[in-house]
């Protein structure tokens, strides 16, 4: 089963070059990936653009790219994506505070209302 | 009438707190014998899942006594930043027809992509769903798009959907009435992950209350009924929805389709099997149902 | 998935002769049967006594007394015990509210404490 | 020292919001190397897995790289309110010796019912042991019962269990001890299902506060260490356990075991996994754990 908060307490962890976070969809359907305008996250005030954070859904590695330029891809909504987030030094030991903001885009609601942007923020352990 | 429930209902708990086993068990539990899902949010992965799945799905019917009622699919038209073809609308249809008919309903809803700020559908629509009425035939499965909040009854959406019954004489084409359309003040959900629509200040149309008795002229049309509600207070009242009204003029009618529950008030592990076992039991005390 | 609260929002309903309620174990393990003392339940304000409710274990039924008396039958943690209780009427459509006790004997806990006694409330809805 | 986790801590979260895979998942996800269950808890159908149970619980291991620790069993002495049997204790002991064996673990923690107010084990408990120790030899792992609060270190229980090893010479018995010993305050564990112990107004015992330093003479003895908590605040630390004494002691002693966290503080959805991650980030900025 996957957290209710949409970034997940499971995943967030220093990895080769940088450090990952988990998020679950928090629509009420999966949904094709070029519909996904990216993710952007903030960790301890420091700033990650969406272009920049490697996406992993059910085993595979995208860019942002090529989640929005693929026909086919799906980010279903009980599969949590992982964010592959590069970084010159591993967070710390303890406590961090993660910001998320997920943007969606949304057929059926007029243009000046897009996308749809889901924002949380939660305090995380790192814990090696 | 018959009642079901839309798992949609259980939005924000499928998968964090209750698996597809517990979803369908607690619609079997609260008494209801209707079954809707959404193609994209619980069919594993859609839109080829394996026969394993598709046997345990029927083997839950089986089991649960369930009727599959409504499908609910969508036909993104804006994916990749750019306009769909009327080509892919026809196969983002044809797909959910078949999956649809494969796991046995008898409804599919397309949510279509719109054009406009009133919520005009994307033109494709018509050629499209022309496309695929053979199709639905063939299936035996009625496409109905949705009439929901902010859309009205009184509408040229709702004209030109039953232009189009008038034109083809196609009988598995019909109006999905959802009944929010009839809310008689506005509910702020709450709890979940806080979300906003765009960065741009607009704001979603302010919407005149529609009477019930609207629904008197479309109701031959009418295939398939969510029961959309927000809230049912602890005196077992519902504040937004004007359920009695509603019953009333389905019964007298004679209507014989499903009301399908579709819960969307404030998030909350536990809120969705408790919301919808009030407004079954509300439900229950305010008309015949079976 | 079981709910969180020792009562269980789906069970809830009238059957014949009586009604139904569900339980979950509140505790850390499964145990063997010959450890509880029993379960009583109060539903608007009406007294249901240990020994005069059944008891549902993964589809075996059982008395109160055949579960004290077995060597083998056990209650899973996550598995949940399924109340069957005599009434002469069916419960009204709408609210009630629900009440249980739980007692079971604990072993490695001192005479004069015993049994631990799990006690909850719910306000649940019959449908039908 | 090498941390691990005992899915203990998940109680109240298991079978309600995680799976037992979930609990796997999030041991091994915050960096643990050790996996502790309890018998009676975890293993469907217990004391009988299926053969699919079991292969299941060797690929967990296997995908997520988690060594079994120990595996928490029981001695219930009145069953069916009567006192048990050398007899049945034997019973006992075996079939969660067998099982531990099959499952990989090393440890086995029987916890064992109590005779007296001051919690002296049922004496079933010395001729019963000695009577499986042969079992415990062939099976490979070691017997060890649980010095848990309100016991403390220098206790008749203690000696007791020291002049069994002494008099037998056995290497398949040794004592486990949980840190909840060595708290310097008591918490009051707050959310879940209210209970209570008894209704014939009996109270807990009043317990002084045992000295890390009384680990010193036993340490040798002490074959896995269950690292109990409550509560590691937003500044992580820990108001109740000593953690860098406790952890000092076994650095100098050079103790190489399994440092096993048992989360006992209040209950609420998704605590468990936020506080053993602070425990272990704690842990891990106290002493050199693999
Ligand atoms: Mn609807
Ligand atoms: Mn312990």
């Amino acid at each position: 089963m996957l957290d209710v908060p949409m970034i997940q307490t499971r995943g967030f962890r220093n990895s080769d070059g940088g450090f990952q976070v988990r998020l679950r969809l928090p629509y009420y359907r999966g949904v094709w990936t070029n519909l996904l305008e990216g993710v952007s996250l903030t960790v301890d005030g420091e700033e990650y653009a969406a272009d920049t954070i490697g996406w992993t859904l059910a085993g595979t590695d995208y860019t942002l790219a090529e989640l929005v330029g693929s026909d086919t891809a799906r980010w279903p909504v009980d599969v949590p994506a992982t964010l592959t987030v590069p970084r010159g030094e591993p967070l710390s030991i303890g406590f961090h505070t993660v910001a998320a903001e997920l943007r969606l885009h949304m057929s059926y609601i007029p243009e000046e209302l897009q996308p749809t942007i889901w924002s949380e923020e939660r305090r995380l352990v790192i814990t090696r | 009438m018959k009642l079901g429930v839309s798992l949609y209902s259980y939005t924000s708990e499928f998968g964090t707190t209750l698996t597809l086993d517990d979803c369908i068990e607690d619609v079997a539990d609260l008494g209801a014998s209707g079954l809707e899902i959404l193609g994209e949010a619980h069919v594993e992965n859609y839109p080829s899942p394996s026969t394993a799945w598709i046997d345990a799905w029927f083997a839950r019917l089986s089991r649960w006594e369930l009727t599959p009622t409504c499908y609910g699919s969508w036909v993104d038209t804006r994916r990749g930043r750019r306009p769909i073809t009327v080509d892919e609308a026809v196969a983002q249809l044809e797909t959910d027809i078949r999956l649809a008919s494969t796991l046995g309903f008898a409804y599919v809803r397309p949510k279509l992509g719109v054009v406009t700020d009133d919520l005009e559908p994307d033109p494709v629509w018509e050629p499209a769903t022309e496309r695929v009425l053979d199709l639905a035939a063939e299936k035996n499965v009625i496409i109905c798009p949705e009439i929901h909040w902010p859309s009205v009854i009184k509408s040229k959406v709702v004209d030109d959907y039953l232009a189009f019954i008038q034109r083809t004489g196609t009988s598995h084409f019909a109006l999905l009435m959802d009944t929010g359309v009839f809310q008689t003040s506005m509910h702020r959900r709450t709890g979940g992950v806080a979300s906003r629509m765009g960065d741009k200040g607009g704001r979603p149309p302010e919407v005149p209350v529609v009477p019930v008795s609207d629904l008197e002229d479309v109701l031959d049309h009418v295939c398939h009924v969510q029961a959309k509600f927000y809230e049912i207070d602890d005196d077992l009242q519902d504040h937004y929805i004007p359920w009695k009204e509603f019953l009333d003029l389905l019964t007298r009618r004679g209507w014989d389709g499903w009301l399908s529950s579709e819960y969307e008030g404030d998030y909350g592990v536990g809120r969705a099997s408790d919301q919808l076992r009030r407004q079954h039991a509300l439900i229950r005390t305010l008309s015949d149902v079976r």
